[in-house]
């Protein structure tokens, strides 16, 4: 077991490389399989004084917040469209906001940056210096209070359960 | 052009149709705003559904074309989401530092140390 | 002409026609950030125009060049980014 | 569109050649990149231009020059673009080396604007 | 190989004083006088062979194919002559024992003096016109050497450099001339040459090869007006001056003429320029030497005038002349040698030259004051004296010349005044040192010098007037012997008698030894009271001094036309290159319109039309922002960038595109980490900028639309035209079955053309070695050391992440730490991706050398994110070992087809039967292409960490900066 | 036709390229090992091109051809042996091997990489000399290019800096114009190949022509450029007086390869047989290096720094070379390749010189003499302190490098007895020849040339003169010089080859003479190139039945 652990300390990532080497040849014949493995292996060996040390638990979670942010970004898509559409004639209540953060992983405040970015309506802006708050420019806001709950709920909280 | 049926060439010009009109409100956005961070929030219409529809287009497509499923364009879709974050990250930072700089108003002051000590 | 050639045209159209609009804030900045952020979206365009371009012809040819744009594709705009915050690139 | 490519590659040259003779470095350098890009346009145009045929072979299509893209100029632009990118690199540190024992960024290292 | 033994012997004689010690001053004479005496009387023993008009000649093969042999030819006047440098040489060489000081180390000097006699031998006995050139310049080069012996005085390198000037520009034209000649004739040969004169002088290129003979004779021979260098060559050591002005170097001129003598004279062009330049020549020296004040000098002079009347007498067309000017040249070379060692001998004993304040002499050193009255009485032309007879026979010529009546007239008046001025310098040289009231304030007290000393003298002055009294049976069979293969074979009647009874000549003579005597007393009693101390009425045709100042001024006006013709800015040589390459192409195109062709167009695509119009605006843009928004222009560069790659989506060309977006992003990090250390530029007011300034850009501006037109018109052109019979469909057609790759772009870099890839992947090695080493001495502009404006705006609170994100290599914090978390995991990723890149190349769009630029893009980007610090405490990157792995492996590869016995390079396919996959094809040039992708990721490491690590050292600079100022 | 030996041909691009990844793996360690690998490599290098000279003598109008990657031309790229070739070879291999030595003593040390470079460099000048594909001698230029930046710059400092920064983008600029005429003459022949170019450049289509000189005069640029012809050489002199003495020694022969590129090309493509192409840009060729001699005779007047003008004298040889080419003329081009080995030569030791010299004056710039800037009166003593008539004693150093520069000067400046004497002369008797021959189509351009040549001479002896005048002798009180054996061995190498080309210069000219008649008689080599057979072999099963498709 020990062994396994010094060849592929990171599981999930040798996992992800396979499933993005096999994607990526378009087959999935064994010889790709392999070659993927092998990939897998050596590349996460090769790179591990350079990669982040993330512990990701709890698969379930993982995957209804893909889920959730997935819907998020349809939605809000549809909805800054809207706001940019009428823009010319009404502009969107725009404004800073600053939410206090419990989360303080690397990789987790990462997951949180992209969340944000990739949800249309929330731009990631500043991350205080003990990782204790972060300043986010939101689209169209009408009580911060209830956003910065509404956000720390949706986005902060599973992502606490994830990589803490 | 394509063999595949009528319904999947379809599917797939709609989604085109939508990617191409999400990317065309987002430029309008990006350049008719006023604000640089309100000038922020439109690209990223076109970095999510612009470009998932497209992807998604693609695997409809190109699945039929070769009758197995091909994921490959998703996996654009997915490196996306990865890596369009550290430019916004950056250039909303940098945009913030040079507003401070200028003195403009309505810009927040630093964060700095907010937590318990 | 197809549905499908008619809706990549579409598409490929609405790519170009918003590069021209992004090509704007490219010229026009005001500041160094919205250059940077168009030269980004100009990018991201590219991507799509040959993501489209792909499926229009129903070939693999040219994804790898759109795969290297949406992996990498970040890297000289972000580097840009920080350029405009720290004046240095790499420190 | 031959006749719009031909402007592209025409422009790029122009402004490459305008950006060359300009007196700073970094105009130079701007310059001699635009250059490259018109050269390789042009190097590239001296094949057939086709809309996708990339000269990837295909079982069963014929191996000419009706049916694929012509590789040789392909091959060269490759090249040539290798290049390129190897002497804009040496081109910037040299500049930047004669910035710093100059003190100024003029080609000749000399401080008079022209 | 008797004679080229003889020749060699000089030349070994130079070598082996080269290496005797420097000091041994009487051993080296010792060689030099026994070379010189040993090969003057091998030659003495050769007159019974050439003095019937024989000839003696070898040849040594060397360049047949151009004509040139080593001949070595022996004829009577070779040998008079080969006497003369021989024997004149041996006292010489004996006399320089006493006249160099002690402490002069002279091996330099013997050595020297030796090869000079070398050469001029090589000249005399050249039977080959070109070994003639050969060794005339030789001469040239050694004189040049000994004129500047003493070489720590400027008036010596300045002699040296005016002699050799001279001397080597004529022997420049007299190589043209040889060369003509050789061209007229069909053969260098000098026999050949002799035997054709009436072809030559029928020749339509006689005039020009004569004249570019004569400008050779006459420099060599100081004839006017190439006469000026010969005083300033007597800052040379008096032996050296006694050597070359007497017997050798000068007479190589004069040499040549009579050389020549069958071959060019007896036309009217002859006439006029041979001997209207000795008459002048001979008359202006005579004029000249009367007014010299340096002992030196009237013998320089005189000898110029000497020269000339050698000239002349064989510009005179006659036979009997040359004759005369064969006697006169060995006459001349025995008094004035004689002349010069007495003249040394006075300044050795006196410490001057100075006629002014030598006088008296005679009764100090009686016995060299009798030898130099004898001589200079000989060149006076005092009869019983072998001068006399001479100048008689010379007298005698322009008497009885026949010719035109105004020529006939003055030559002789002229012959006259010329024996005046010669009779009033022999005076001042001979009578006015050694007779008078002895000096009181000379800087030495004189003395007899030592008797080896004397003895060189009195050995020539015993010479001039054995032959003055008893010509015909001293020097009778010589001269006959001499002269004959100067006139052609058949001698000319003529009497050696001292005595001819009252005639014409000897009249002359009397004329100008008392006209001579009478003015002389004239002049004396003139310069008593100060006057003509210069010679009046030839300054203005000073001849050192145009040539002096033309010097001067060709060294100014050369740098003035440099300036225009070669200028050092950077701007307007790319203006010449452009218009140059710009202009050719209209010129050799231009019998032929440009004419669009008829091929296919391709179907217009509106969105590719935008594509296109943006990148054009972009270029534009780029163009017009690059001198004060940088960034910006970057930028556009960028969008200029993306067009090109996109046009190569659109047509085709996806390993381009590929290729193409990956350099783009290097590049763009390349011009990121430069502007750091360009200076700030920030657009000052609108000024008005100056008329020149405007004139430059619009004529920069009109190039630069030139040059895009050019371009689009050529491209255009070429779009539009059907396409060749091109190579292409052979790669098509074989890519697969016998490259083994479907990608055909890829198997053309990799196997059909992989010599090519292994030369760009060793340009980019190179430059990333180059780039490195300069880097390390990189010195950044003094304000560039300062960190970057944005981050000393930075306020010094400590709470800000903007602040130290990083300390050392802890990994990133502040603004950088989700970044650098994103950048950490895109890296395992983008690995990933280089390898399928790398494995698929060669059947579909990819290959080693994207793949190497997206491992360097992956380093680079935790360089961007994480700092230098970090990733170099976590990875040892070792660029440079990359590649030199790369190009091993790549050379490897084709090395193992040259083991397999194919040609470098051929690429092989193992075909492996793997369990349970198959067959799998591993071909070699996966291999290279891996080596490719090493190098790759070698040199963009390389470079641009070289790039990177120059904020390091910014920054340690800045530390000890401050450290040294607390 | 002699059979090719086998291998031999590609080993002097293989060899270098092998001595700079090897030499690069051991770093900057082991310096001496590493200095004795590189010279190793260097000597092999040149054993091998007197090997290839050697084969190309035993053979009238030799032409050897060696197919890389086994595949034929034009489709290939394929190495051609022939005379020039070989001569070029084997004059780098002695050049190279000379500085290399030379620079082994010290100044490989001015920076790091020195050997690598040195050793990429030579790659690129041999690959220049032998490739027979148009975009592979790009390539190869490039190759050459991108070593030589690095060695201009090797030591770095702001001089060389400076000018390198010309250099470079000079450089760069003819890399581009060197594309596009490539590009054309590739849109217009099909064929990059070129011998095949050669074979169809007859058959281009009266309306391609206009497009076929076009673009071979943009290529022609881009070879006048690097052959240093007026007005495109302003950057050489700067730059090759600013680079360390190795550097500029081998730099001597740079420009020989621009030149050997115009001559190659212009005899091949345009040779007489290439109809209304034939003798394409002759006149031009011929002006240009008029020019150029005027020019680079002017600076010779202009200088006073002996890097200056062996720079100068560079762009004299260089002129008068391409003036050469542009009569088409046998007799002319042999001597002007005798010439060119003898300029080589000679401007390389000089340059080896020039620091040997400079060093002892302190590296500081030697005052002018007097009457270098002023007149001076006749009477006016030069010599304040009255100097004794008492001769200086010449150590030994000092001694032989006065020797050798006399003998470099002796060979630039074309006087004899050395073997500048026997290559001017040649020159000479082949320009008047051509121009009194019967019909003699450039009679004047002959005899300006003739008179441009003697002139020339006489200028360079005088620049040489006041140079070594103003180094050797002016500055006496100086220290003598401290010579180290491994940078006197080099420079008497040096002067050993010219003499031993003077001793067996008929040799040498018969070889010559064969190269250039091989040269005007393109048709073997053409032949020889397009019918050279691949071996059948793993992947080439049926060589036979192959023909261009
Ligand atoms: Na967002
Ligand atoms: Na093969």
């Amino acid at each position: 077991m020990t062994i396994l652990r010094k060849i592929v300390p990171a599981p999930l990532s040798t996992a992800a490389l396979v499933v993005i080497w096999v994607v990526l040849a378009r087959s999935a014949r064994l010889e790709q399989f392999l070659l993927g493995l092998c990939f897998g292996v050596v590349i996460p060996l090769a790179t591990a004084r350079l990669s982040p040390r993330a512990r990701v638990g709890r698969p379930l979670v993982v995957a209804r917040y893909v889920v959730t942010v997935g819907y998020d970004v349809v939605v809000s898509c549809f909805q800054v469209a809207k706001g940019v559409v009428v823009s010319p004639w009404r502009l969107p209540r725009a404004r800073f906001v600053v939410v206090p953060l419990e989360l303080r992983d690397d990789v987790g405040l990462a997951a949180l940056a992209m969340v944000t970015t990739i949800v249309p309506g929330t731009v990631w802006s500043e991350l205080s210096i003990d990782r204790s708050a972060m300043l986010l420019h939101v689209w169209d806001v009408v009580d911060e209070e209830s956003f910065v709950a509404h956000f720390k709920k949706r986005y902060e909280a599973p992502l606490k359960e994830i990589f803490e | 052009m394509t063999g595949g049926p009528l319904w999947a060439e379809a599917v797939a010009a709609v989604l085109l149709v939508t990617s191409g009109v999400f990317v065309m409100i987002s430029a309008f956005g990006f350049v008719f705003l006023r604000d640089f961070f309100l000038r922020m929030h439109p690209p990223a219409l076109a970095y999510t559904l612009g470009s998932w529809s497209v992807a998604i287009a693609g695997v409809v497509t190109f699945s039929l074309l070769d009758s197995s499923l091909e994921l490959h364009p998703w996996l654009v879709m997915a490196l996306l989401a990865v890596t369009v974050p550290v430019t916004t990250v950056l250039l909303a930072r940098a945009a913030l530092f040079r507003q401070r700089q200028a003195r403009a108003p309505d810009v927040p002051a630093p964060l700095g140390r907010l937590g318990p000590r | 002409m197809t549905l499908l050639s008619a809706a990549t045209a579409f598409a490929l159209g609405c790519y170009a026609f918003g590069s021209a609009l992004v090509l704007v804030r490219l010229v026009r900045g005001p500041r160094a950030q919205d250059r940077v952020l168009a030269l980004d979206l100009l990018y991201f365009h590219g991507m799509l125009t040959m993501l489209v371009l792909g499926i229009r012809h129903a070939t693999d040819t040219y994804f790898e060049a759109a795969l290297l744009i949406a992996l990498l594709g970040f890297v000289s705009s972000s580097a840009m980014a920080k350029f405009i915050l720290r004046g240095e690139v790499i420190e | 569109m031959e006749a719009l490519l031909a402007l592209v590659i025409g422009v790029l040259g122009g402004a490459g050649v305008w950006l060359v003779l300009r007196p700073r470095t970094f105009q130079v350098i701007l310059g001699l990149a635009l250059l490259s890009y018109a050269v390789n346009l042009f190097i590239f145009s001296m094949g057939s231009l086709f809309i996708d045929k990339a000269p990837l072979v295909i079982a069963g299509v014929p191996a000419d020059l009706d049916h694929y893209t012509d590789p040789m100029p392909q091959s060269l632009v490759l090249t040539a673009i290798v290049i390129g990118f190897a002497t804009t690199a040496l081109f910037l540190v040299v500049l930047l080396a004669s910035r710093g024992m100059s003190g100024n960024d003029h080609v000749d290292g000399t401080n008079e604007d022209a | 190989m008797y004679l080229a033994a003889l020749l060699s012997l000089p030349f070994a004689g130079s070598l082996v004083t080269a290496l005797v010690p420097t000091k041994a001053r009487t051993v080296l004479a010792g060689i030099a006088s026994a070379v010189a005496l040993l090969t003057a009387a091998s030659f003495g023993a050769l007159f019974s062979r050439v003095r019937a008009g024989g000839v003696v000649s070898e040849r040594i093969t060397w360049l047949p194919s151009a004509g040139v042999d080593l001949v070595f030819r022996l004829d009577g006047f070779a040998w008079m002559f080969a006497l003369l440098v021989t024997g004149i040489g041996a006292l010489v060489a004996l006399y320089a024992r006493y006249y160099m000081s002690p402490e002069d180390p002279v091996a330099r000097f013997y050595s020297s003096f030796l090869a000079f006699m070398g050469a001029m031998l090589g000249v005399v006995l050249s039977g080959n016109l070109v070994q003639l050139v050969l060794f005339w310049e030789l001469t040239s080069l050694v004189s040049f050497l000994l004129i500047g012996y003493w070489y720590h005085r400027a008036d010596a390198r300045r002699g040296a450099r005016m002699a050799l000037t001279v001397t080597g520009a004529g022997g420049v034209a007299l190589l043209g001339g040889v060369v003509l000649l050789g061209r007229i004739v069909g053969s260098y040969d000098l026999d050949v040459v002799l035997r054709a004169g009436d072809v030559v002088r029928a020749h339509p290129s006689y005039p020009v090869a004569l004249v570019l003979l004569l400008l050779g004779a006459f420099t060599k021979s100081a004839q006017f007006p190439f006469h000026f260098w010969l005083p300033r060559a007597m800052v040379a050591p008096t032996p050296v001056s006694a050597y070359l002005h007497s017997a050798t170097m000068v007479k190589a001129g004069v040499f040549l003429l009579a050389r020549l003598w069958p071959v060019l004279s007896g036309t009217e062009l002859w006439f006029w320029a041979v001997g209207g330049t000795g008459l002048v020549t001979l008359m202006l020296g005579a004029y000249a030497a009367m007014f010299q004040n340096d002992l030196k000098r009237v013998l320089a002079y005189s000898t110029i005038s000497h020269l000339g009347l050698i000239t002349l007498l064989f510009g005179l067309n006659s036979p009997l002349a040359a004759v005369a000017g064969v006697f006169h040249i060995m006459n001349h070379g025995t008094f004035k040698a004689s002349l010069f060692m007495a003249a040394g001998i006075v300044d050795h004993e006196t410490g001057t030259r100075d006629i002014r304040r030598l006088s008296g002499l005679l009764t100090a050193m009686p016995i060299t004051g009798g030898l130099a009255l004898v001589a200079s009485a000989a060149m006076a032309g005092v009869p019983l004296l072998n001068g006399f007879l001479s100048k008689e026979m010379f007298f005698a010529e322009t008497v009885f010349l026949s010719s035109h009546p105004v020529v006939e007239l003055t030559l002789p008046v002229a012959a006259t005044l010329a024996g005046i001025f010669g009779v009033v310098y022999s005076l001042r040289f001979g009578y006015q040192i050694f007779v008078g009231p002895a000096a009181t304030d000379l800087p030495r007290r004189p003395e007899e010098p030592p008797r080896w000393m004397r003895v060189p003298v009195a050995t020539l002055v015993l010479a001039c007037l054995v032959v003055g009294i008893a010509p015909e049976t001293s020097i009778g069979p010589s001269l006959a012997t001499a002269a004959r293969p100067v006139v052609g074979g058949t001698l000319p009647d003529y009497d050696l008698a001292v005595w001819h009874g009252l005639n014409a000549p000897f009249v002359m003579s009397l004329v100008a030894i008392g006209g001579g005597a009478a003015l002389y007393r004239l002049l004396v009693k003139q310069q008593r009271h100060g006057r003509f101390s210069d010679p009046p009425l030839v300054d203005a045709l000073n001849g050192r001094r145009l040539f002096e100042s033309a010097l001067v001024r060709s060294t100014r006006l050369a740098r003035a036309a440099l300036r225009i013709v070669g200028p050092r800015g950077l701007q307007t040589q790319v203006f010449a290159i452009i218009a140059v390459a710009i202009v050719l192409a209209v010129l050799s195109s231009r019998d032929v319109p440009l004419v669009w062709g008829s091929r296919e167009r391709v179907p217009a695509s509106p969105a590719f039309a935008i594509f296109w119009v943006i990148g054009m605006i972009c270029a534009v843009g780029a163009a017009v922002k690059a001198k004060f928004h940088r960034l910006v222009a970057i930028t556009m560069l960028g969008g200029a960038g993306l067009m090109t790659c996109l046009t190569f989506v659109w047509f085709s060309a996806p390993d381009l595109a590929l290729t193409q977006v990956a350099v783009e992003i290097v590049t763009t990090m390349l011009f990121l980490l430069g502007l750091r250390w360009l200076p700030m530029r920030v657009p000052g007011l609108p000024h008005r900028r100056s008329l020149r300034d405007r004139a430059r850009r619009a004529r920069d501006l009109l190039l630069a639309i030139a040059a895009g037109s050019g371009l689009a018109a050529l491209s255009y052109a070429m779009l539009t035209r059907p396409a060749p019979g091109s190579i292409s469909p052979f790669f098509l057609a074989r890519a697969l079955p016998q490259g083994g790759g479907a990608n055909v772009v890829n198997v053309m870099l990799v196997d059909f053309r992989a010599f090519d890839t292994i030369g760009e992947i060793t340009v980019l090695g190179a430059v990333a070695l180059t780039v490195f080493a300069l880097l390390r001495r990189f010195r950044p502009a003094k304000e560039s050391i300062d960190p970057p404006e944005q981050q000393s705006a930075v306020p010094a609170d400590p709470e800000t992440d903007l602040v130290r994100p990083r300390a050392g290599d802890k990994a990133a914090g502040g603004y950088l730490m989700v970044p650098a978390a994103i950048a950490r995991l895109i890296m395992p990723v983008a690995l990933l991706v280089a390898m399928h890149l790398l494995l698929r190349g060669h059947n579909e769009p990819g290959g080693g050398f994207v793949a190497g630029l997206v491992v360097a893009i992956a380093f680079l980007l935790q360089y961007v994110m994480a700092g230098t610090q970090w990733v170099e405490a976590r990875a040892r990157l070792l660029p440079a070992r990359w590649i030199a792995v790369g190009i091993l492996l790549a050379v490897a590869t084709g090395l193992g087809a040259i083991v397999a016995g194919y040609p470098f390079l051929t690429t092989h396919t193992a075909h492996v039967r793997l369990p349970s996959i198959g067959l799998v094809h591993l071909p070699s040039a996966a291999v290279f292409d891996v080596g490719v992708f090493a190098v790759v990721v070698g040199a963009t490491l390389l470079l641009l960490t070289a790039l990177a690590h120059q904020s390091l050292r910014a920054r340690r600079a800045r530390a000890t900066r401050r450290g040294g100022g607390a | 036709m002699t059979a090719s030996p086998a291998h031999l041909f590609v080993l002097p691009i293989v060899l270098p390229l092998a001595a700079a990844a090897s030499i690069l793996l051991f770093g900057e360690r082991l310096r001496r090992f590493v200095s004795f690998l590189s010279i190793g490599f260097s000597v092999a290098g040149l054993a091998v091109a007197l090997e290839i000279a050697r084969w190309t003598a035993r053979a009238p109008h030799a032409v050897g051809v060696y197919l890389a990657a086994n595949w034929e031309a034009p489709f290939g790229i394929v190495l051609v042996v022939d005379r020039l070739s070989a001569l070029m070879l084997v004059l780098s291999g002695v050049v190279s091997l000379a500085a290399l030595v030379y620079a082994s003593a010290g100044w490989s040390r001015a920076g790091v990489y020195f050997h690598p470079l040195f050793h990429i460099q030579l790659m690129g000048l041999n690959g220049a000399f032998l490739t027979g594909d148009l975009f592979n001698l790009f390539v190869f230029f490039e190759v050459m290019l991108a070593a030589s930046y690095g060695l201009q710059l090797h030591g770095s400092g702001w001089p060389r800096v400076r000018t390198g920064l010309h250099y470079i983008t000079v450089n760069l600029l003819a890399s581009s114009l060197f594309l596009v005429g490539l590009a054309v003459i590739y849109g217009v022949t099909g064929t990059l190949s070129m011998a095949d170019v050669a074979a169809n450049v007859a058959l281009v289509p009266a309306v391609d022509h206009g497009l076929l000189h076009a673009g071979a005069a943009i290529l022609a640029v881009a070879f006048l450029i690097k052959a240093a012809i007026w007005p495109l050489n302003a950057w050489l002199v700067p730059a090759y007086s600013a680079a360390t003495p190795p550097v500029a020694s081998l730099f001597a022969l740079m420009t020989k390869v621009g030149v050997y590129t115009l001559l190659r090309l212009s005899t091949l493509i345009f040779s007489s047989d290439a109809g209304v192409s034939a003798r394409f840009g002759a006149p031009l060729l011929l002006c240009g290096g008029i020019a150029t001699i005027v020019f680079g005779t002017t600076g010779l007047v202009a200088s006073l720094r002996l890097g200056r003008i062996a720079g100068f004298a560079i762009i004299v040889s260089a002129g008068t070379l391409v003036a050469t080419i542009g009569f088409g003329d046998v007799a002319l081009t042999a001597a002007a390749l005798f010439y060119l080995v003898s300029a080589t030569l000679g401007a390389s030791a000089l340059f080896l010189l020039v620091e040997l010299v400079e060093r002892r004056d302190g590296g500081v710039d030697p005052a002018p003499e007097p009457d270098e800037v002023v007149l001076v009166d006749e009477d006016t003593n030069l010599d304040d302190a009255e100097a004794p008539l008492v001769g200086r004693a010449v150590p030994f150093s000092l001694a032989l490098l006065g020797f050798a520069f006399m003998a470099s000067a002796l060979v630039v400046a074309g006087l004899p007895p050395l073997s500048g004497f026997v290559a001017k002369l040649g020159l000479l008797d082949a320009l008047a020849a051509a121009a009194t021959a019967a019909g003699a189509a450039h009679a004047a351009g002959a005899w300006t040339l003739f008179g441009v040549l003697l002139l020339s001479g006489l200028v360079a002896t005088v620049a040489l003169a006041r140079a070594g005048v103003q180094h050797f002798w002016a500055g006496v009180a100086r220290p003598p010089a401290r010579l180290k054996l491994a940078e006197g061995i080099p420079v008497l190498g040096l002067v050993l080859a010219f003499t031993l080309l003077t001793v067996h210069a008929e040799e040498v000219l018969r070889f010559t003479t064969a190269a250039a008649e091989g040269i005007y008689a393109p048709k073997v080599y053409i032949d020889a190139v397009l019918s050279a057979k691949p071996l059948p072999g793993p992947t080439r099963p049926n060589v036979e039945a192959e023909g261009r498709p």
